[in-house]
């Protein structure tokens, strides 16, 4: 992270991020997971790509669909199989769960749309001071069903905050199709607040990544807001077991747009063997790690009188 | 046995079938995933027109369903997770349960909001909240809270077809799998439906109906109790454990009200048996301060001054809900919690 | 109302409204009206315009800035000088206030943008009861800042909603001028939705009429919702003496800008004298009438248990 | 004579003054208009780069006020009415109130979120609205009220430069042009300034100062009270009459404590005093039920037991807010419904 990187390294991370969504979705059914998870499956060339341009100063701010993001950001495999496992050595402690991260400069949260004005504001907070980061907003589709979403565009596009809003369009909210729940022109959506987008449907990470550099470059160079839509592809459940569309549908995008296939046409058979095995032990040692930590002591939290 | 989700489709099936006007707005509602929950399964195939699967905008639907209300249907809106209700807060507050009063009394929004509540399945902060805290002291709103006692469905039902004022309906996650316990007797106890109170609310007078009934649950033939619980929603569902445990293991007996009225609040029946008592301990799942047992508490120490000798609230901490399970039942008030502070005092 | 109307009964209606809002600011420093009061002095060509397609079955969704909907609805005069004053003979028997009116089918009310997706389910319950009715919104430049207000335009444009939004903008909020409070374009904040929209610029009552007629063509066509914006000019304070903006801007807009000059100059000076003088009539009857009219009677309001 | 206007004016500019991280958003604050009701008046010509006008967006402003504070600023927030909070209340509630705790203690949101509430000037009811109940028990969000006591402006300074945590600081609108008791002697009345209560909750751990004042208030070298009396706000003002009058008509004593703090809940010195009088009447202009005076008689009862010998709140009815005058001042509750409950409980 943090700088051009290699394509082995780039697809170790999207390999990370699969191996890590699938362990989850393999481990939940045995109660190693508690409460919720919306796994990344199929959209890991979105945050790998997107978060490839970061700065060590640059803000992440993600959603509910926020362990790909986490990851891709540089965060720590074992502290987010502890957090789903609700573990004193999770992200947060235990406390945050699958919807809920902070790290350094990574913050997510389950309520959609809502995070969006909090990432707007953070970057005006960072322009005054003056840092020179920029804050990348995931969002989904499904998301700019949410009023507050168009207020933080405004405010964003009227005070020149420096932030990209990735909306990552999967075309699907929860199981709700794209034309169930979204009429217009997704880009007209930003636009129509002054807001430069650019918009491109690939699951190729090197592309993904080509058009975020434009628009950090965009945004380093005018100051200006900027939005990049991705049109990708969810291949797993919504959350568990809950997909609910044709498995036909779903074989087709698994073969033509998976992003670790993609990029790995790119990487010689030893290479990706290499790369597989290793995460694969990093996976399990992380997994295994998590498993062993200790849950969080209770008696730290603070009781209400009388209890 | 019934259990509390199937009776809750059931009510709301038949308030379909009943009545034309009514329509069911929430995100992700159609089959076959049949909502978040499961309440509107079924409903999409055969009302395929009044089922409304909606963008993720909750205050745009609550707001867009009190607009139908005002203009003759029966809305009934699901929120996916009651955390989310503050979204719509602004529509609830200030517009659906104000309209009529201000209006004149020359409107109706018969809305009903649906929305589960609640923690213990590790969903974590913004998904577990019991919030329905925050709507029972707002004008012209009327909360209702089923439990796994006597006809959840017909609550529902009720709520839909005869109550002309917005109604939000807050459902435990934890109460949709349970069986569902039938006025009568049942492994020594015996429940009974009483007649709601007889305040002179704004809201109860509107309702065409007689009002939504308070449970009454008590050991079979026990001595006359020594304490008074309320409680609703799935906490009614740990009293009921901890009533039996208190007999049998204490020899302490007590009765256990349970509202499905939560606001405007009618308590008669709990400040007679408090007065009888003297003890009054108040359970719920939302956070202690300003909960619903701030009021009861509140109109108990005025209506009943010194006779009301003790009372206690038992909710869940001040504080937001962990993820973690082993945080989130310290956090959660269990059954323990409330077998402590029911011995505590007496 | 509710069928095409000659130019003499336009102009009086025009009339009306100017002489209530008149009469309201100069007699608030009386003590006559309580509270606040939002006039509508140079936009009155918006809402006469607008409301002259209207049929009776059809609605009107209103604001803040109610007084010159209400009245170009066919509101009665006494009864809004009475709701202004708090007394029983008005609109809402004194409950209600200035922004919060309701009559027929006439609902106002003073949270911005909230009355926005209120008048999209109108649209949809009417539809759905086949009652061939059409909701008109009325909102302001300002409301674009709600984001309940784009909650509403993607329902509408998504299930058809019979519903005309029109935006007046008066290009400021408050004392906040648009360009303070305002990025992108206008006409975008609708068609991102997929919503026809047409924008002009105009205080003659006849233009805004044409303009109107279309989007009702349109919406009795298609059944689908459209957006009217038309750009105009608030002449007096936002409430009372707040106004902020240079005179001499403002005395122009007065000269160049006056919805009752320019429909004006179609009549002779004789009919002019003569509506004028009629509706200073009912205007000064309407008003005496309301002053003598009786405070509610407080002894109806239920209290709480204990007062 | 300072007005408490002048106070929050001059507070909120000597925060300004004092941290260049403190930042002012809200609607209509720029010069010359200086707000809605002119609290941050001067401040654009002063410090025009960190008054930020805003567009109507409530539920955005407060958004991005607290996404400025979790990377390093100190927003101060100004909503035009208190009605329009129910707009913010998801960011409030589900963001700003939660995130120090979910994040594991980790971030810190000093947000200052100011609004005006209350009625008694005729704006109807989407206008006049006390709805600081709906934010009174939320997890990690404290509530302050200046009263025209001591120093509301001080008061404001402290929340914006030494609180770590959300703050929503609600002023009356009648206090504005009211001018300020300050500590001492005055006609016939003693005003001294308590340490606030030792509560050991989180948000008073967070805070790195010694907590927000409680105001005692008593007729000067009156026998020992009879009664116990609290309210904040403007009630606060209503009650300092009636507190008076009740002395020279009845000869009835009683004290009059006023928290600046409302959440969380710090009574001690008002549970103190209703231990000894017996008695104790809660004043508050928002309507009834739960309102904060539901907490403190819950409170009161749990922990004085039948020593609290009578209570009684007086509060708005629970309807909406009559724009009309007349039916205004039926629902608010005035100076005589404060010295009738008072009578009444004795
Ligand atoms: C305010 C709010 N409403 C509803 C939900 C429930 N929910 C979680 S994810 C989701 C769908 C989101 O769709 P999208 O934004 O497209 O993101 P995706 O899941 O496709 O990544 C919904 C409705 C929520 N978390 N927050
Ligand atoms: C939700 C909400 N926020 C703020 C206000 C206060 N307010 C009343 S009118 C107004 C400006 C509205 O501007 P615009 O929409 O352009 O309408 P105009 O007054 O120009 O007709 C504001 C901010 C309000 N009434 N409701
Ligand atoms: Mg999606
Ligand atoms: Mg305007």
């Amino acid at each position: 992270m943090f700088s051009p990187t290699d394509n082995l390294t780039i697809y170790r991370r999207l390999t990370q991020i699969r191996r890590f969504e699938e362990t989850v979705l393999d481990e939940f059914p045995r109660g190693r997971f508690y409460g919720t998870t919306h796994t990344y499956l199929g959209q890991e060339a979105d945050a790998v790509g997107v978060l490839d341009h970061l700065q060590p100063q640059d803000v992440v701010v993600s959603n509910h669909r926020c362990h790909g993001h986490f990851l891709a950001y540089g965060g720590d495999l074992r502290a987010l199989f502890a957090e789903l496992m609700g573990k004193a050595t999770g992200v947060c402690g235990g406390r945050g769960g699958s919807q809920h991260l902070h790290w350094r400069n990574f913050y997510s949260n389950g309520i959609l749309g809502g995070t969006i004005p909090l990432a707007t504001g953070m970057a005006l907070a960072e322009k005054k001071q003056r840092t020179n980061a920029i804050v990348v907003a995931f969002l989904g589709d499904g998301t700019l069903g949410e009023g507050v979403v168009y207020e933080s565009l405004n405010m964003a596009a009227l005070w020149n905050a420096p932030v990209l809003y990735v909306l990552e369009n999967n075309a699907i909210a929860q199981t709700t199709p794209l034309d169930l729940h979204f009429r217009g022109d997704m880009a007209d959506r930003f636009q129509a607040f002054g807001i430069s987008t650019r918009r491109l449907e690939t699951s190729d990470v090197l592309e993904v990544r080509a058009a975020a550099g434009e628009c950090f470059q965009g945004l380093r160079s005018t100051g200006a807001p900027q939005a990049l839509i991705l049109d990708t592809c969810r291949f797993g459940p919504h959350s568990k077991g809950d997909d609910t569309r044709p498995p036909e549908i779903l074989e087709r995008s698994r073969q033509e747009r998976d992003p670790l296939q993609i990029h790995g046409a790119r990487l010689s058979i030893e290479e990706l063997k290499r790369v597989t095995a290793e995460v694969e032990t990093e996976i399990r040692d992380a997994f295994q790690q998590a498993l062993n930590d200790p849950f969080p002591d209770v008696s730290t939290i603070p009781g209400p009188p009388g209890r | 046995m019934t259990t509390v989700l199937e009776s809750l489709q059931a009510g709301l099936e038949h308030a379909l079938s009943c009545d034309p006007g009514v329509i069911v707005l929430g995100e992700d509602i159609l089959d076959p995933y049949g909502g978040a929950f499961k309440v509107t399964r079924g409903l999409s195939t055969k009302y395929p027109d009044r089922i409304l699967t909606t963008p993720v905008s909750e205050a745009g639907i609550v707001g867009v369903a009190t607009g139908m209300a005002l203009r003759g249907l029966k809305p009934v809106v699901e929120i996916m997770f009651g955390d989310f209700l503050t979204l719509a807060a602004d529509q609830l507050i200030n517009h659906a349960a104000k309209l009529r009063w201000v209006y004149d009394d020359r409107v109706r929004a018969p809305i009903v909001v649906r929305t589960p509540m609640g923690g213990r399945r590790g969903y974590g902060p913004t998904h577990s909240q019991s919030l329905e805290k925050l709507f029972l002291g707002v004008p012209g709103l009327q909360v209702l809270a089923p439990a796994a006692f006597g006809d959840p469905g017909g609550l529902l039902e009720k709520a839909i077809l005869e109550d002309d004022d917005p109604v939000l309906f807050v459902e435990n996650k934890l109460l949709y799998l349970l069986p569902i316990f039938q006025p009568g007797s049942q492994n020594d106890l015996d429940l009974a439906e009483l007649t709601p109170g007889n305040t002179l609310s704004r809201a109860a007078q509107g309702a065409k109906h007689s009002g939504y009934p308070i449970y009454h649950l008590a050991v079979r033939s026990a001595p006359p109790p020594d304490l008074t619980m309320v409680a609703y929603g799935y906490m009614a569902e740990l009293c009921r454990q901890v009533l039996l445990r208190l007999a049998y293991e204490e020899e302490i007996f007590s009765e256990l009200f349970i509202p499905t009225q939560l606001a405007p609040f009618k308590l008669e029946p709990v400040l007679e048996s408090a007065r009888r008592t003297g003890s009054l301990l108040v359970v719920e799942e939302g956070s202690l301060t300003l909960g619903w047992g701030a009021e009861v508490l509140a109109r108990a120490s005025e209506t009943l001054g010194p006779s009301l000798r003790s009372a206690r609230r038992v909710a869940a901490f001040d504080l937001p809900i962990p993820a973690a399970v082993t945080l989130e039942s310290v956090v959660l008030p269990g059954p323990d919690d409330i077998f402590n502070a029911a011995k505590s005092i007496l």
